[in-house]
């Protein structure tokens, strides 16, 4: 059970090279297998998700949240997803076509191109990069271009508005974001994700570095543009922000991007800081789906349950208290390191 | 290793770090006291480079150099910066409350050019240069509400990026040629015998990237709208320690990086030279705006400091560092008076001079002899410091550029005379006498005795410069 | 006596002068004209003191200092005086000393025009007595800025503005100090390649055998520069307008004594360093000279203002100095020197008298005058003396100047000579008409008012006439001083026949 | 051709469409987000050079936030039109000279680079560790430059918070 | 065989291209875009040495960093200069910034 996936993978391979192909091109086609295992599993995921923050939603406000659809309306949002496919596809006039189109499509791709470092389980990282970490902060940089994409193509005020305000923000959390990460850094001397799991077996690393998880948290929270930093969004004042223009299948891709991103962001956080696919008795790669679960739980119910936070407190949030606050902790890291390496000696 | 040594720029660093908190830190009416820390602590870094004159040290394996080329060139720096920041006492009242922050950048651009002069290595000498220009973007750009200062930082940025590309594909080739960017592994590792075609291709973009950062010709399009635009100060400083700190690199990089090039880069250097003093003296020629008509002469004076490159012998090489140093003296002298000038009159045009030997004797007279001692008129320092230069270029057999040099030089004293013209014998449009602050007027008193000092009793600062020169390898 | 740095002090006395009153508030109108008459005064009497100290028998250089000053350039800060110089410091203070009384009158920025004056004064005479090129050619240009800006603050605008004159003058000066300078500091590599060190020193550089070509080349660099400087056709425009433009004074120091800077210059530098060149060279400086005296003496012909009239006159008289030069035999620089020395003299008084006259009647111009004589008897004295010089009568020291250059050039070249002879003629024309013209005929009413020269006016027609006449009446006084610095300085370079460039 | 030359080609071609493709379009918004791709084509160069960590710093700093930068300006001083908003300069002979400049220094270069023979060392492994060695670097023999970047990144924010605030009140 | 010389030749196309557009273009923005793609091509020169003539120091590659950095700086201050020039003009127009002669 616990190799299920690694070996089966394996197998393949091997299956492969039994057919004639050269390893350079089993490896390859065993990499395109994997990428839309994994574009399955995220779509599949999201349809969950969505139907969970509803459910989540519900639950806070008390209502009962979908509840026609199969048991628990656990089938809303197929139906959902049915009536997005099979919407006319609305280009407004007087928009920038090309980028119009093409800033879904480039939000999607960056945001699958983040599970390509983060391991799944054990040996279960698609690329085990030595440089993982660094990796996801610089691809997860990319999301911002889309959305201003979008927002500039959708030639609306709201659209602009949003995707400034979205690039405004994300930029600024970026920071504290990558910051917070370097205590990990420091401790491990590694950005091999893998490692850093790995250097997590007696303790977890949100008990060496709860301030950073802290940080990492709220960060993440605003470079995923939820609630309560759903500023470029929001909908009373910008109807949708960069996805105002966006219908049917367009506007279900950026949707399911910032579901995968959602994802992505949490898997890393239960990577980072909660032993990743680290547990007993149960397989690793079903640890980091609960740890990453529980993650988003905590998402959905921040998102629910806080009032949304003004622009101008939002930005010097994160650059007067943030990122201080980050740079204090890398500073801590360090001295307690030293500290530790002296006693050690 | 004796990291001592490294101490004037980490000094440097640390006062403008502290200049910049206490700026932000004070109330805004008060501001102009961090003024007083920056000249005193710059004025306690130069005592200290003095006093360490004669210590030398390579660090990091020849990446970064301490000697008395250092040394003397981080003089020059801190003593430009020093009488600058004396001089505008009274301008700095248009950056309104962002004085503390012009203090600061005006000293991170003066650790850049330190940073500049002492790298032995390509990345250390480029990211110099980047703090320091990047320094200068801002600063040519602090009048905020002056179009024309706006309008010169653009310029300058647009300017200065560009030929930051160019120097750094040339610094590129020069990589690819010797597989090192360390300026004494460089000499090694290129041996003797014909360059590569990638190499000479990579010092011709050296030469023009540094040449933009001179400001010679052809690279010198967008100075003057830059020296015109930038606020006075500033462009006392960007013409006087940029300059130099470009030079120093040139010097060092030329004569430690590639001694022993069978390509005469003495010629190209020549023709740049000549071309530099004529055309810069030509345009200087007609200007009606006194800054406007510094800044063309400073393009000409770039082409004298270059003779001295040229030359790259013994008097050559003095005579740069002579010059390079008694231009400050005489150029902050009267860039001093312009500034002066402007902040009672509002702007640097001729007919603001008219008469000011009258309202402000002093002023008039500083002027006057500084920009003859630009000019190079004995008893000048001027004279002396093309004297050297001049005997350097004859020595290597540059006849036709001392003819050129000083030729031009005669002719660029049309110019010159004529603001003295105008100050000596114009109407002035008030009469009420022209009252200069003390800090200014000892800027003042300091670049006039330089400059008669060092013109009359050249000794000493030739004995320094011979000192400093003493670490190139030259016949 | 001997150990007292005599020439040193003579030198600073003007400076500390100036530097007096740059101190003294402006108003102090007459202690300013005081110290500068002071100072003036003191510099004379210490230079004639050197002329009586100076041994004729021992020769050579006399009161020399000396002081290392920039080690590397081998420079030094030397002095010394010989016959060829003595007369020339004699006469920069002679006509220092009566500038300063000629302009006793000025009203307007007294302080500025002493304190440049006096600069000025010094830096010609700082020239004379530098036996270093390079602190020679630190006075040599020091003297153009104070020039330019006495011109422009205190000259007059008649044909040209006196910004024009200014401007024309300076740079015309400046250019021929560019070449100058080109070929001194290629002197200085060169002799510093062949001595092995760096050395400055005129006699040091003496005694360095440069080669032909060599010399050739930087003697015509020399020639040009020191040519501007004297006026040498075609490169003399800036004279004439300079004169008319610059103030009494300035036109005295720079046709008295500035130029002759040049032919110091060409002999002291030119002569002595570079023998082969000079006299490779010479005709072609010979046949320039033929073209000063013919050239600027039938352009005065046509001349109405009076300063252009002596303007003029000087650069055609020049012509005989550069003629005496170009001959290279002991006799005829014997007259070149002499001539320098009589010229200026003759040049500064007149300028001197124009001076008085023009702040009285406000005009230069020859046709407004007539008989002035009459009103002006004095003045008249000075006219006649300068005028009557100035055409080389003989009694004067112009005669003897002339006489002797003539002699010395003839046996060089005969045609020349003869034709150089005939711009005596032309001289006595235009002189004869200009002082008939001016000082005598009827008594013209409009000029009552004119007053005569009194008091402090009187110094310079004391001082430069008596200078004339003395010269004219016992030239043996200079004569044998400038022979004897004139001789060494022949047997210093050898033997050699002129010619070579045609 | 082999795989090597395909990737070469590929990449190389991609990022100088893309070059073109910024100083060619009208619109300053197509030049920036193809100024996106040549980034994202040079970290792909980078990438195979073996220079991963390189590459990622190129997507971070110059894709992810000089690129946005660059955007954001352009969106805070946009034109009505923007298919004018990137205009290639009137004076003809400025276009000219600068298109024959940048021909002569393309064949000058190039001619230079393919007639240079360079040192004939192989190619040899890359180094696994980059980022421990590029730390080793800059944290010692290069400390100074480390430093001074330091700073300039300070002064560069300092900098352009002045500049855009312009003369208003802090 | 892809070696040295290829890669620098992208860089020196990289490089012409963007000094045409410093040349061509009018836009202050699209400038400095150009002045980017020149850096860009110096990075790839430096990471393409570095891999082909010294493997195994990383000399190059530091200086490729140094560069980015330095850009990210230029950049960002120069963005700042356009803003605030375009707040006082209303263009970022190369040829409206003629206040003074040229």
């Amino acid at each position: 059970m616990e190799n299920l996936i690694v070996d089966l993978a394996r197998a393949l391979t091997t299956w492969l090279q039994h057919l004639g192909l050269s390893p350079f091109w089993a490896d390859l086609v065993l990499l395109v297998l994997q990428w839309t295992a994994i574009v399955l599993i995220i779509t599949l995921n999201v349809l969950i998700l969505v139907w969970l923050e509803r459910k989540v939603s519900g639950f806070m406000q008390q209502r009962l949240g979908p509840n026609r659809l199969g048991p628990f309306g656990c089938f809303q949002t197929i139906a959902d997803t049915f009536k997005l496919l099979t919407k006319e596809d609305i280009i407004p006039s007087q928009t920038d076509r090309l980028i119009f189109k093409t800033a879904p499509m480039f939000f999607i791709i960056v945001s699958v191109l983040l599970y390509a470092v983060i391991p799944m389980g054990q040996d279960m990282a698609v690329v085990d990069l030595n440089i993982g970490l660094f990796y996801f902060i610089s691809v997860g940089s990319l999301t911002t271009i889309a959305i201003l994409m979008a927002g500039w193509a959708s030639n609306n005020k709201w659209s602009l508005l949003g995707a400034m305000r979205a690039v405004a923000q994300m930029i600024s959390y970026e920071i504290p974001l990558a910051f917070s990460l370097l205590g990990v850094v420091m401790i491990t001397g590694s950005l091999n994700l893998s490692a850093i799991v790995a250097a997590q077996h007696p303790f977890w690393f949100i008990i060496l570095q709860p301030v950073a998880f802290v940080t990492y948290f709220i960060a993440a929270t605003a470079e995923l543009n939820r609630g309560p930093f759903d500023m470029p969004e929001a909908e009373q004042e910008l109807t949708a922000g960069a996805y105002t223009e966006y219908t049917g299948m367009r506007w279900a891709l950026f949707f399911l991007a910032e579901y995968t991103n959602l994802v992505a962001v949490s898997a890393l956080a239960a990577t980072l800081f909660f032993g990743g696919w680290q547990g007993p008795w149960l397989p690793s790669w079903i640890w980091i789906i609960i740890k990453t679960y529980l993650l988003m739980l905590v998402f959905m119910w921040l998102k629910w349950t806080l009032p949304r936070i003004r622009m101008d407190h939002l930005m010097s949030f994160s650059w007067k208290v943030l990122i201080p606050v980050s740079l204090i902790n890398i500073v801590i890291t360090g001295v307690g390191l030293e500290i530790f390496k002296g006693m050690r000696w | 290793m004796s990291y001592e040594l490294l101490a004037p720029e980490i000094a440097v660093a640390a006062l403008g770090l502290l200049v910049l908190a206490i700026g932000l830190l004070l109330p805004a009416h008060s501001r102009k006291a961090v003024g007083y820390l920056a000249v005193l602590g710059l004025a306690a870094v130069l005592v200290l480079v003095i006093a360490n004159f004669n210590r030398e040290a390579v660090f990091f394996a020849g990446v970064y150099q301490v000697d008395k080329y250092t040394n003397f060139f981080r003089i020059l720096f801190l003593s430009a910066a020093l009488l600058i920041f004396m001089m505008s006492s009274r301008y700095n009242h248009l950056f309104g409350e962002r004085q503390g922050e012009w203090f600061s950048f005006m000293l991170f651009a003066t650790l850049g050019m330190m940073i500049m002069v002492a790298a032995g290595d390509l990345i250390t000498v480029y990211v110099g240069l980047e703090l320091m220009t990047i320094s200068f973007y801002v600063l040519s750009a602090y009048l905020f509400d002056d179009r024309l200062s706006a309008e010169a930082g653009l310029k300058y940025l647009i300017i200065g990026a560009l030929s930051s590309a160019v120097l750094l594909f040339g610094m590129s080739l020069v990589y690819a040629s010797s597989a090192t960017t360390v300026f004494t592994e460089i000499s090694g590792a290129l041996g003797s015998g014909p360059e590569q075609p990638a190499l000479l291709a990579g010092i011709v973009m050296l030469i023009a990237g540094l040449g933009f950062k001179i400001s010679a010709v052809p690279f010198h399009m967008w100075t003057p709208d830059i020296y015109q635009g930038a606020p006075t100060p500033v462009t006392a400083y960007l013409s006087v320690a940029s300059k130099a700190a470009a030079f120093s690199v040139l010097v060092r990089l030329f004569l430690s990086a590639f001694p022993g090039l069978s390509f005469d880069w003495h010629l190209v250097l020549a023709v740049l030279a000549a071309l530099t003093i004529v055309i810069g003296n030509l345009t200087a020629l007609p200007q009606t705006n006194v800054k406007r008509m510094l800044a063309y002469s400073s393009i000409a004076q770039a082409g004298y400091i270059l003779v001295g490159l040229v030359a790259a012998n013994s008097y050559g090489l003095k005579g740069l560092l002579f010059y390079a140093l008694l231009y400050v003296f005489s150029n902050v002298g009267a860039f001093a008076v312009v500034t002066a000038v402007e902040v009672e009159e509002g702007d640097a045009e001729l007919e603001s001079f008219s008469g000011l030997s009258r309202r402000a004797p002093m002023l008039a007279a500083v002027l006057t002899i500084c920009m003859l001692s630009l000019a190079g008129i004995p008893p000048l320092a001027g004279f002396a410091g093309k004297f050297y230069l001049f005997a350097g270029a004859i020595q290597a057999g540059y006849l036709w550029l001392a003819f050129i040099g000083l030729l031009m030089s005669m002719i660029s004293v049309y110019y010159y005379l004529n603001v003295a013209k105008a100050m000596y014998i114009g109407a002035s449009r008030r009469e009420e006498r022209l009252l200069v602050p003390t800090s200014v007027s000892t800027a003042l008193w300091i670049c006039l005795l330089g400059t008669v000092f060092l013109g009359v009793y050249p000794g000493p600062l030739s004995g320094l410069t011979e000192l400093a020169i003493a670490i190139f390898s030259i016949g | 006596m001997s150990d007292f740095p005599i020439l040193s002090a003579a030198l600073l006395l003007p400076i500390l002068g100036a530097l007096l009153i740059m101190i003294l508030p402006p108003r102090q109108e007459s202690s300013i004209r005081a110290v500068a008459a002071v100072s003036t005064l003191a510099s004379l009497l210490l230079s004639l003191g050197v002329c009586f100290g100076y041994d004729q028998a021992k020769g050579g250089m006399q009161f020399v200092e000396s002081i290392p000053w920039v080690r590397d350039l081998g420079v030094s800060y030397a002095l010394g005086v010989d016959g060829i110089s003595l007369p020339l410091l004699l006469l920069t203070n002679l006509i220092g000393f009566s500038a300063v009384y000629a302009s006793w009158h000025t009203e307007e920025r007294v302080k500025e025009f002493f304190a440049l004056l006096l600069l000025l004064i010094s830096g010609v005479m700082g020239t004379f007595v530098a036996t270093d090129l390079f602190i020679f050619f630190l006075f040599y240009e020091v003297v153009v800025i104070p020039i330019y800006l006495l011109v422009i603050m205190f000259g007059s605008s008649k044909r040209v503005t006196k910004e024009y004159a200014g401007m024309k003058l300076t740079i015309y000066l400046l250019i021929g100090s560019a070449f100058l300078l080109v070929g001194l500091i290629a002197l200085f590599v060169k002799g510093q390649a062949l001595l092995g060190f760096p050395s400055m020193d005129i006699g040091t550089l003496a005694g360095v055998d440069f080669p032909v070509t060599f010399q050739i080349f930087i003697y015509c660099l020399m020639a040009f520069g020191f040519g501007t400087l004297l006026s040498m056709f075609p490169f003399h425009a800036w004279s004439p307008d300079g004169y008319a433009g610059a103030p009494t004074a300035v036109s005295m120091i720079h046709a008295g004594v500035l130029k002759k800077i040049g032919g110091y210059g060409l002999i002291r530098i030119g002569l002595l360093l570079l023998p082969a060149g000079a006299r490779y060279v010479a005709p072609l400086i010979a046949i320039l000279a033929l073209g000063n005296v013919v050239y600027a003496g039938i352009i005065c012909l046509n001349q109405r203002d009076l300063k252009y009239i002596v303007g003029y006159s000087s650069v055609s008289h020049m012509g005989y100095v550069l003629l005496g030069i170009a001959s290279v035999n002991l006799i005829s620089i014997n007259g070149a020197v002499m001539m320098m020395f009589a010229h200026g003299v003759m040049a500064a008084l007149f300028f001197a008298m124009i001076g008085h006259l023009y702040q009285q009647s406000h005009t230069r111009n020859v046709g407004d005058f007539g008989g002035l004589a009459h009103q002006m008897p004095r003045l008249a004295v000075g006219f006649m003396l300068a005028g009557l010089a100035s055409l080389g009568l003989p009694g004067t020291v112009n005669f003897i100047g002339e006489f002797t250059i003539f002699v010395g050039a003839f046996g060089v070249y005969n045609l020349l000579t003869i034709l150089a002879i005939s711009g005596i003629v032309i001289t006595a024309v235009y002189i004869l008409r200009t002082l008939g013209g001016v000082l005598f005929g009827p008594r013209r009413s409009e000029w009552d008012h004119l007053q005569d020269l009194r008091g402090v006016d009187l110094v310079p027609l004391l001082v430069l006439g008596g200078a004339i006449l003395v010269g004219g009446i016992l030239p043996f006084t200079i004569m044998d001083l400038i022979n004897s610095g004139v001789g060494q300085l022949l047997v210093q370079i050898g033997p050699g026949s002129v010619g070579g460039i045609f | 051709m082999n795989l090597d030359q395909l990737v070469f080609l590929a990449i190389s071609g991609f990022t100088i469409t893309a070059a073109l493709a910024v100083v060619w379009s009208r619109n300053i918004v197509r030049s920036a987000l193809a100024l996106i791709l040549t980034f994202l084509g040079v970290a792909l160069t980078f990438f195979n050079l073996g220079a991963g960590f390189l590459g990622l710093v190129q997507i971070l700093v110059y894709a992810g936030a000089v690129a946005v930068l660059i955007i954001f300006a352009i969106m805070l001083v946009m034109k009505p039109d923007p298919g004018t908003t990137n205009p290639t300069t009137p004076s003809r002979d400025t276009h000219y000279l600068g298109g024959l400049l940048a021909w002569l220094v393309v064949i000058g270069l190039g001619l230079a680079i393919g007639f240079t023979t360079w040192p004939s060392l192989p190619a040899g492994p890359v180094d696994d560790d980059a980022v421990g060695a590029l730390a080793q670097l800059l944290l010692g023999n290069y400390v100074v430059a480390f430093e001074a970047a330091a700073i300039l990144l300070l002064l560069a924010v300092v900098g352009a918070i002045i500049l855009a605030k312009g003369a208003d009140k802090i | 065989m892809i070696g040295l010389n290829h890669y620098l030749l992208l860089g020196t196309a990289l490089f012409g291209i963007g000094l045409y557009g410093v040349f061509a273009k009018r836009n202050a923005i699209a400038i400095l875009m150009s002045v980017e793609l020149m850096l860009n091509a110096v990075n790839v020169n430096f990471v393409a040495i570095n891999r082909f003539v010294q493997p195994a120091a990383s000399l190059g590659q530091l200086f490729a960093i140094f560069v980015i950095v330095v850009a990210a700086a230029e950049v960002s201050v120069g963005l700042a200069l356009i803003i605030s020039i375009y707040r006082q003009r209303r263009s970022v127009n190369l040829d409206d910034f003629n206040l003074m002669k040229w």
